[in-house]
This record gives structure tokens, sequence and C-alpha cells, in this order.
């Protein structure tokens, strides 16, 4: 069906766009105009709906590789100039493939390589919670496959609104936060565990600005044979759709991304919402694995955002090739479909092959024995042009070049410095209770309830698990897999999140993030760290946003390339933006590191009474966003900063003591600061603990409460034996690290300061306000 | 001796069979994942093997039931090559999944030859996973568990592993898998203290804590719990503070079984 | 001309078996605040389609769709109509 | 002495959403010989006893029990009894 374009005006040009929910802006209805102007005639429905699946900001990125006009001057592609120039530079010989396939791939062993990708899912989960979630880790699933990954293991991370949130508050059209968060919960143990891939680390946290628009992070790591990873297809090779039916479910999902929520998104974009079935994607997963590893096919895609329009044409531009598909032969779950509908539809449960002709037949075979439906729906041809057949009749034809030719978003950046009121308040005698406070807060609060309905180590890959200690109840800072069954080697996964930051400034939250995310890495064992970045932000159109997503994506670039830690794939999410406003500006970062034998693997909870225990990194002042502000009801502005460089000499030293078996235990300090490290090694250890605050190492002069809770970055607890206390203490000159407590008999966690107590607590009490008992 | 071969049975949505596999290989045999379809086609038959494990998973997506759709086609389709199988005095495994499917094609407790227990959902609603003890309490009849020491742990990872007996006879029900040494393995406290249904240590509410029970022959076992993840220390949940020691308590059940096939075979 | 059939088979638990599905909805009720509700029992239904009879409908629940140990089955006519 | 109410809530997906449950129960029970069956849908039921109106059983639905977006709900009310 033929569109009028031809001789419109800009309003009609508008209206099109509106009302066919192509979220198309003006300039690019011009450039559609004149190109189909040039060819003569009025472009098809098919042909309009692709380029408003190709040119949307979630398949393009519109906004990374746009033009940025900041006060000090032009950006051209920040994700070139900041995210991925630190790999171009840091050019690691290590990084197999990197920002080019759909997941960044790494080596780990021999020919084995890691695959990694972190998506977001968050529209789709503010509407339909249990289905959005479900999809969502579906989709990531199939990122993976998409580079002929085996899947291995799962990751999400979860912003939510505030649990106890009032219903009369809620927006029209806005289920509530505890409605949301049990159906995304539910739905992402439900994918993963009916696939049988293990989930074994992530977060959940929670801010008023997730009400609307809950963020739900979404991660797969797999595995790779780097020699049976092929990406070379060419004219002649036939196009095989794979999976489930193609329906109306998932039309314009990701127009439905590239705009704001609004309270009618529901029945707008309604056909957007998916359930998902992990079965059928098992299945699917059975089916590639062995083409890939019979070497059959020469490439392969997922089908995503933009469904078959983005998957085939995307080949066609790498492959500098054209298509012919023709749409009839798609098997459909309604026989009405049009072949527009066909074209875009998102369906879940489909990827996409190319095979060689001589293959097709095996091929065809190998996905009858799993009864998956397997379908040749067209091939790829010489001539660079989408050749698009509906039952014989052309309808569409699109020179791949013009649409890949996408026209290039020019958004305004303004940063403006924010100040918070700073915290005035005298420091409180008895600190106990502020712990306390802090251990039961909804971010630092127990996730057992949650991580208890994932299955976290199926394949019996996962030797430190998310949680740990005696009783298997204590946060652990990262996930070891060990996933060849020859070989001692692991993979690190852990990641690095905190919103509070962004509240002050995006640029010292990404670099904290950054530094978390390592640093939780690192205190497990893990080394050789590659990055994944995620961005969920509001509106990119509106140059307030703007400003702080160029600040971050600058710390990226700086504190990543000082860490020597190079990304490898990434994404991101704009738009997360409704009526109330845009969610806080969210950076996750994803990290993925080697241990050499996880056999040394080193795990949070304390091991051993009478031990030493040492703090690794300075402390300062810097309680802005921290959970002793928030408890006492500030932010402040005193945003935790990094000094990468320091940091990585710490870090390197850290690695080589737990390499020499110096280290017994090692957590992390992050929310809570110093307090809670301690207090969830502790309680992971059942070992009693006392520390003295005058021993740390600070920077500047510091309150003993703010010592206590400050949340500078780059630190660690400790545990080392007694007995190795020197051989720890010269590898560690150079370094700041200080002595500052031991392990005891007792059961209880205390905290001095010149002899003074400011916490005295029992471990059973510090269990019960960790577990949410308070 | 002649080559020892399992059959790992797969379904649609099956997905442990990969550890199953490699700790069955471990006592040098050979276990070959197969897919179900290739029995239903008689591609292949069963009895050219000499034990069959069906692993844990999702089979056919846990709908209408766990393990129900599995179990059902299984005794339709082949149901007699089974029975033959059976007859031959071959072991049979169930692991989690695995478990509901014998349960539910009827072989087990295999009093008769319907369905006469069930696996209900935990009664928590929940899918869990966690490490639990188990008490050993089988005397002798189960060939796999010969030898194994009396409190074991191993994780569970399931929404329904409950075991239910048929309203009103739970007494008769027990009684009888008592004397015919059906009972295998229940949930425990570390010291090997019968749960008594207490939550964690009992994670599904099943009755009389029971994790595992098998045939009257003893040949046919089905467990809640994973042995193949507690086949190795390093993936106990606390080796970081205890240390590896060698095997995990899954090992056994797996060498039971390969060397009871190598024995009678 | 063949006849189509819908029934509608209601799968619930037997009375005296326990419901976690059903306790954990009652929960969930209460804990936003409807707190009066006294009792919720869920239950499963299948919506078939097929040109078979009550007898068959009924063999189907015997063999796959209810459990006979834990749960009771009911088949409803909902509607017939004809097709083709 | 206070009324009771029986209310059966019956949530099912939207016409055109996926149902895996019901594919697969299909699948099923065509394995098992039903081969003629055409289609099956599958549904969940609530029963719940509160002394609530229809209204508050409605305002149930919309906050825990339905989704809305994907799954379309229906209450019957089954009977009232009165109890102590
Ligand atoms: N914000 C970003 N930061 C880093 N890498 C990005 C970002 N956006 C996209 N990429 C990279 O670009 C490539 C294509 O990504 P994407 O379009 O998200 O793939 P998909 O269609 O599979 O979701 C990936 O390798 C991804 O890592
Ligand atoms: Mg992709």
């Amino acid at each position: 069906m033929r569109v009028k374009l031809i001789g419109i005006d800009a309003n009609q040009l508008l209206e099109i766009s509106e009302k066919r929910q192509l979220s198309l802006n003006l300039e690019e209805m011009k450039a559609i105009q004149s190109y189909f102007s040039s060819l003569g005639r009025d472009p098809t429905d098919v042909e309009l709906e692709t380029f408003a699946q190709t040119w949307s900001e979630h398949c393009v990125h519109k906004t990374f590789k746009g033009e940025i006009l900041t006060k000090e001057g032009k950006i051209n592609n920040l994700l070139k100039s900041t995210i991925a120039r630190v790999t171009k530079e840091l050019n690691c010989e290590w990084c197999f493939s990197v920002f080019e396939d759909n997941a960044g791939i790494v080596d780990f062993e021999g020919d084995i390589g890691v695959a990694f990708k972190v998506e977001t899912h968050n529209h789709p989960s503010a509407i339909e919670p249990f289905g959005g979630a479900a999809t969502g880790v579906g989709g990531v699933i199939r990122d993976i496959l998409g580079v002929w990954g085996e899947p291995i293991a799962n990751t999400d991370v979860l912003c939510f609104g505030p649990q106890d949130f009032p219903y009369h508050k809620l927006p029209k059209g806005t289920k509530h936060p505890r409605f949301i968060s049990k159906y995304v919960i539910l739905g992402i143990g439900a994918y993963g565990n009916n696939m049988g891939i293990p989930t074994v680390n992530g977060a959940i946290l929670f801010d008023e600005s997730y009400v609307t628009n809950p963020l739900v992070f979404c991660g797969t790591v797999g595995l790779v044979p780097k020699s049976k990873y092929v990406r070379k297809g060419k004219p002649g090779d036939i196009l095989v759709l794979v999976g489930g039916k193609t329906g109306r479910d998932g039309i314009h999902g990701v127009t439905f991304a590239s705009t704001e929520l609004h309270e009618e998104a529901e029945e707008t974009f309604g056909t957007a919402v998916q359930i998902g079935d992990p079965i059928e994607e098992e299945k699917i997963k059975r089916g590639i694995i062995e083409v890939r590893n019979r070497q059959l096919g020469s490439a392969i895609t997922d089908l995503g955002g933009g469904g078959l329009s983005s998957a085939v044409g995307e080949l066609a531009r790498l492959f500098n090739c054209g298509a012919i598909v023709e749409l009839d032969k798609v098997p459909l779950k309604y026989p009405k479909m049009s072949p527009w509908e066909i074209w875009v539809s998102e369906s879940q449960e489909r990827m996409l092959l190319c095979v060689p002709k001589e293959n097709l037949e095996e091929v065809l075979e190998i996905f009858s024995d799993e009864n998956v439906e397997a379908t040749p729906i067209g091939e790829f041809i010489r001539e660079n042009k989408l050749n698009i057949y509906y039952k014989g009749e052309l309808v569409g034809q699109i020179d791949v070049s013009f649409l890949f030719n996408e026209i290039k978003a020019v958004r305004k950046a303004v940063w403006k410095e924010r100040r918070h009121p700073e915290a005035k308040f005298s420091m409180p005698d008895d600190l106990t209770l502020d712990l306390l406070k802090i251990l039961s807060s909804p971010n630092v609060v127990s996730k057992e309830s949650v991580i208890r309905t994932y299955d976290h180590e199926v394949k019996a890959m996962t030797v430190l698990k998310p949680l740990q200690g005696v009783y298997n109840d204590a946060p652990s800072d990262a996930a070891v897999l060990k996933p060849l069954y020859n070989s001692w080697k692991g993979i690190v996964i852990s990641n690095g999140i905190n919103p509070e930051y962004g509240k002050i400034d995006p640029y010292w939250m990404a670099a904290s993030a950054i530094d978390e995310a390592i640093r939780n890495n690192v205190a497990v064992g893990g080394r050789r760290i590659a990055l994944l970045d995620n961005f969920c932000w509001g509106n990119p159109e509106k140059p307030e946003n703007m400003g702080g997503l160029v600040r971050a994506a600058q710390a990226c670039y700086d504190i990543a390339k000082a860490f020597e830690t190079p990304f490898i794939s990434g994404k991101d999410s704009l738009y997360n933006e409704s009526s109330a406003g845009p969610v806080t500006p969210t950076l996750l970062i994803s990290a993925i590191g080697i241990l050499p034998d996880v056999r040394k693997a080193v795990s949070m909870d304390l091991k051993e009474k009478n031990s030493l225990v040492y703090i690794i990194g300075l402390t300062f002042d810097e309680l802005g966003g921290s959970h002793y502000y928030k408890v006492h009801g500030y932010l402040g502005n005193s945003v935790p900063k990094v000094d990468a460089l320091r940091a990585k000499i710490q870090i390197d030293t850290l690695i080589r003591a737990m390499d020499k078996g110096l280290i017994l235990s090692c957590h992390d300090l992050s929310e809570g600061g110093l307090a809670v490290a301690a207090a969830e090694m502790a309680i992971g250890g059942n070992i009693g603990l006392e520390i003295d605050l005058e021993r740390v190492l600070v920077r500047g002069k510091l309150r003993s409460d703010h010592i206590l809770f400050s949340e500078s970055n780059s630190r660690f607890l400790v545990e080392v034996a007694e007995k190795n206390k020197d051989a720890f203490e010269e590898l560690f000159n150079g370094c700041p690290y200080s002595e500052i407590g031991v392990t005891t008999e007792s059961d209880e966690l205390i905290v001095y300061a010149s002899s003074r107590k400011l916490i005295s607590s029992t471990i059973d009490d510090l269990r019960k306000a960790w577990q949410g008992g308070l | 001796m002649r080559d020892i071969k399992f059959c790992v049975l797969r379904g649609p949505g099956t997905n442990c069979d990969i550890e199953t596999k490699v700790s069955l290989e471990h006592f040098r045999c050979t276990a070959e994942i197969l897919h179900i379809n290739k029995l239903i086609k008689g591609e292949r038959s069963l009895l050219d093997y000499h034990g069959l494990v069906i692993p844990g998973g999702f089979s056919y997506g846990d709908r209408v039931r766990s393990g129900a759709i599995m179990g059902k086609t299984l005794m339709k389709k082949i149901g007699n090559e089974i029975k033959k199988f059976v007859e031959e005095e071959k072991p049979i495994l169930g692991i989690c999944n695995g478990f509901q499917v014998l349960v539910e094609a009827g072989m087990l407790p295999g009093f008769k030859e319907e369905q006469e227990v069930a696996l209900g959902t935990n009664s928590s609603s929940r899918f869990e996973d966690r490490w639990v003890y188990l008490v050993n309490e089988n005397r002798g009849n189960c060939i796999f568990t010969r030898n194994l020491k009396k409190v074991l742990r191993m994780p569970v990872a399931h929404g329904e592993g409950k075991l239910i007996l048929p309203l009103g006879l739970e007494e008769e029900y027990l009684d009888r898998l008592k004397r015919n040494d059906q009972i295998v393995f229940r949930y425990s406290y570390e010291d090997g203290t019968p749960a008594l249904g207490k939550y964690p240590h009992n994670p599904n509410g099943s009755i009389f804590d029971i994790a595992g029970i098998c045939d009257p022959s003893g040949l046919i076992l089905g467990m809640m719990p994973h042995p193949e993840r507690a086949f190795h220390w390093i993936t106990y949940p606390d080796w970081t503070r205890k240390g590896l020691k060698g095997y995990g308590d899954g090992y056994v059940i797996f060498e039971n079984m390969v060397k009871y096939v190598k024995d009678n075979f | 001309m063949c006849i189509n059939m819908i029934y509608e088979v209601r799968i619930s638990y037997k009375p005296g078996v326990q419901d976690p599905e059903g306790e954990s909805t009652l929960e969930g009720l209460r804990a936003l605040g409807f707190e009066k509700v006294e009792e919720v029992r869920s239950a499963k239904l299948y919506v078939i389609k097929s040109d078979y009879d009550l007898q068959q409908i009924e063999e189907m629940c015997k063999r796959l769709l209810a459990n006979p140990i834990s749960q009771d089955y009911e088949i409803r006519e909902v509607k017939q109509h004809s097709s083709r």
C-alpha cells in the first residue's frame, strides 16, 4: 500500500509520522520525502516503516552517534569520542570483538571467548512487568546467540519506585511499584530458570523517580569458540528465519522505546506487549549451537528491535550486498497480517540465520529435530537493495546505503551545577541505630528472598554464588563461574550503579559506578577486566538531560582509561521520562574479569577469629549521596570522587596479595561505607569484629561518624591472618592501607573512636536488621 | 568389560543434561544425551542403554504440571519399551524435573501402574534455590545410596517439589513406603534430625520431609535435590570457608549407578 | 462441515489440599490493604476448542490435565459453534 | 452478623497475546493422541471469600491480580452466604 508523501507539506508529514506511530521527526520525514521524490514515486507502507525502525533512537543510537552542541564546543559522536575511544586507545589484544556485533567478546581460554551484553527493557516492564522483564531476559540471551554464543549466565539490575509509595499519589495509568517489582522479578526468574541459565549477579535499587518508569537491566554471558564465530554472508546465501511464529505482538516496540511514557501508553503501545516463551528459546539455542558446531551458517543475528526490517537490513549492509525477502513465506500467528506488520513485528524467540545453499538442508533438519520451525524466507543478492515481496508482488525496494545514511541528530547539552542543602546535624552519641537503619534501608537490605527465586547454580558452574557465609546469607561482591569442565579458569561478573550520586553530579556518578564495578570484581580476585555501559536517561531532546549525559560519558572515558579497562559493549536507553519527569540519570556499569584459578577466589565473609582487619584506600569527607545522609534526610553535595591512578595501584597490589594466599576475606566498601561493609562481613562469618576508627587513613579532618559512613571509592576491607601480617604489609608498602581492627571471640561488632564505643551490636541484631527486621 | 552406555533423556525444556552427562562420564562410561523425539519416532531404542537418567529442567515448560506432559508422553509412546527396560533390571534415576516425570509416569512409587502420588507446588508457592541437608534413611534397598554417608548436602532448585500422598491415605502410604524401604532421602538439619516440616530446612513442605524415594526394587530413584550440582566441592556454597575436600555428596550416587551396571551387565 | 465445541475445564485443588498460590495471593491482597479478605483459592482453567465430546474431554482430564491425587476437575460446555 | 460473599475472578490473556501455557498444553494433548484438539487457552481463577463488594474486587484485579494491558478479568458473584 502506498502512502502519499510527494508534494505534501510539513504539517501533513508530521501528521503521518504521528498517525502511523513512526516517531520520525520533520527533518527525517523530509529526507524520506525527497528520497522518494527523486525516485518519482510515493513510498509503500513497508518502506516507510523500514525507515521508522532503522532510524529510531533504539536502533541507531541517534543521540550517542549524533552531534551534540555544548558550551565548550561541538561533540561529534559521543560514543566514539568517549566510550569506544577508551577501547581504541588501550588496544588490548584480548579484545576479540567490540562494539560491532550484538555483544562484546573477549578472550578466555584457548579458542574459547566470552561474550557479554547487557540491555534494558524499561518501557515494556512498566506496562507489562512480567512479560516485559521476561522478554528483556529473552532478548539479551538472543544477543548472545546472535554472536554464536552459548549463554551460560544472566545478570539483572532492577530499579523500582519505593515499595511503600502511597496509592493515591500514583499518576494515572501507572502501576504500583509493588506490582511492578513483584512481576518483574517473577518474569526474570521464569525466563532464566526455564532456559536453564543461572542468574548469578544483580542489584535492586529504589528511588521515587522510578515510580512511573522502572529500569530493568538484563545481561547475559556466553561462551563462543572464536574459530566458529563466522560473519561472512555473501550473495546467494539463504536467509532462514528460525523460531516462533510471527504475530502482531511487538509491533512498534522500538518506536515505543524511543518516546516518553505517557498516560495512554498502554492503549497506544499495547501491541508492544509480549509474554515470552523460554522453552521455545531453549530449543532454538540447541539448534543454533549445533549449527555453529558443525559450521553450517555464514552469519547470524537476533530479531530484536525493528524485527526483520532491522535484521535483514543490518546484515545486508554488513556484507555490502542486498537481499530478497518473501514476506508471505514467514510463518504467521494470525493469517491476516499486512506485509508491513510482518516486516516490523518484534515477536519474541526468533533468530535470522544466513546459510550457504549447500548447507540448507542440514540446517533445516537440525531445527526440525528440535521441533523448531525454520523457514527460508529469502536470500542475499549482489545488488545493494532490499527487495521485499509479498505473494509475488514487490511491496518495497530500498537502497541499503540510503537506509543507513540516517540523518544525524543534533542535540543541545547544558550542564548546570546543582547545589543541595548541606547536611546539618550533629553526631549522634550512639551510631548503632544509624547502622541498623542503613542496614535495613531498601537499597542495602538483604535481597535473599529475590535471589533464591532465581536458579543461580544450574549448569553447576557457579563457584562463587550470590550469597556467602556460614548461613549462606551474606552479599557476595561478584559471581565467579567455572565454565569449562577441564580448566580451573574462571569468569568474574560484577556491577556498579549508584543513582544517588547522579542527583549531585553525573560525572562522579559514572566514575563511582566504574570504580564500584571494578572493585567488586577485584574483591573476589577478578582481573583483566572489561566493562559494559548502560545509560538510562530522560528525554535527550531536553538540553539539561543531555548536559548530564555528556558529563557521564566523559567520566567513562577518563576513569576507564586510567583503570585500563576497555569497554566492550553497551547500550543506551533514553526517553526514560514521563509527565512526572525524567528518571534520575542512571548508569549501570557491568564488569567481566577473569580468575586464573577459581580455587583462589576470595569471598567476603570473615573466616577466622583473631585475625587482622585492614582497610585499603583513603577515606575522604565524601557523604554527598550517602546512605548516612539519606537516613538523616539529606542528599548533600560532597559526592565521592575517584582517583583512578591511585586506585589502580591498590587493586593490582590486592590481586597480588590474593594470589599469594594472604587474604582470608575481602569486601568492597560502598553504600553505607565502612560500617556496612564491616557488618556484612561479620554477618557472613558469624564472627565478631572490633574496629578502631582512629586508625583509618583519612584525608582532611573528619568527624567519626563521617569516617564510619563515608562512601569514598576505591576502598576494601580485608582480613589477614596474624601470621601473614609482615608479608601483607610489605606487599602494600606504598599503598594507602591501615590495620584497623581484629576479629574476635565474641559475637559482636564494636567500633571505637578514641576508646569511646560508637557502635556496639550483636551479629544477630545486625543480621535481623539487614534481613529487613527493623 | 563391555562399554557401558547411559541415556540422559531430554525433552524440550530439559536443561540439566550436560552437567548430568559429565557427572556420569567421570566414571568411565558413555552418557548420551538423547532427545525424547528419537525414542518416540523409533529412531532409537531405550533398550540399547544400560541405564537411564532423566535430568532436571522444565520439560515442556512445566506447563499443566511439572513433568506431566513428558511423563504421560513417555508412557503413551514408549511405555512398553520402558517396561522392558525395567524388567531387565536396569537402573533409572530422575533428578528434580526427572523425579516429577517419573511420578507423573506412574513409575514412582511404583505400587501400581498409574500415578499414585504427586509433586505439588512448594508450600511457599515460590521457586526456590537453596542448599539443604538430607538424611539418608534407606536401609539398603536403593542401589544408588549404598555406602553413602548418613547426612548429605545438596542444592534444591524447584517450584513444585512437595510430595503429596492421596488424601486420607497418607499413613497407609507412608507405612508402605517405609516397609518396602522406599524412602531414600529426607530433608533434615545438619545433624541428620529430620526437618519435621520446618522451613527452610524442609524447603517445600513435603510430607514426612521426603526428598527422594525409590521403587520397591530399589532400581528407580527419584529425588528433588541435584546431585550433579554437588559433585565437586568447588560448587558448594561455602567452600571458601571449608576448603576443598575432593568430591561432593552427589558423587557417590552416580558412582553407585555406574558400578551397579558394571557389576550386573 | 464440522462441529466445533468449546469446553472449559476447571482444575482446582481437592478440599483439604493446601493451595499455596491461593495463600500467597491472600497474603498479597492483605498487604495491599484488603485486610478483610478471608480466603482465596486458586484454580486453573483450560479453554479447549475441538470436536471431541464430553467423554473425551474427561479422558483428557484424567490423562493429563488433572492430577488425581490432589486435584479435582470440572468440565463446562461453553458454546457450540459451527465452522466451515 | 456479617455477610460473606464469594466471587470468582477469572484472569485470561487478551486475545492475541501469547499464551505459552495453552500452547504447550495443546502440544501435550496432541502427543497423548488427542490430535484433533484445535486450540487450548489457559486462564487462572481465584475464588475470593470476603465481605468486600464488587467494586472492591475489581480494585483487587486492577492492583494485583490482573494486568489490564495483557490480561482480561471477569468477576462473577458465586453466592452469598451468611456466617456467624
Ligand atoms: N551506549 C553505548 N555504549 C557502548 N556501546 C554501545 C552503546 N550503544 C550501542 N553500543 C554497541 O553497539 C553495538 C550494537 O548495539 P545494539 O544496537 O544495542 O545491538 P542490538 O540491536 O543487538 O541491541 C553493540 O556492540 C553495542 O555494544
Ligand atoms: Mg541484537
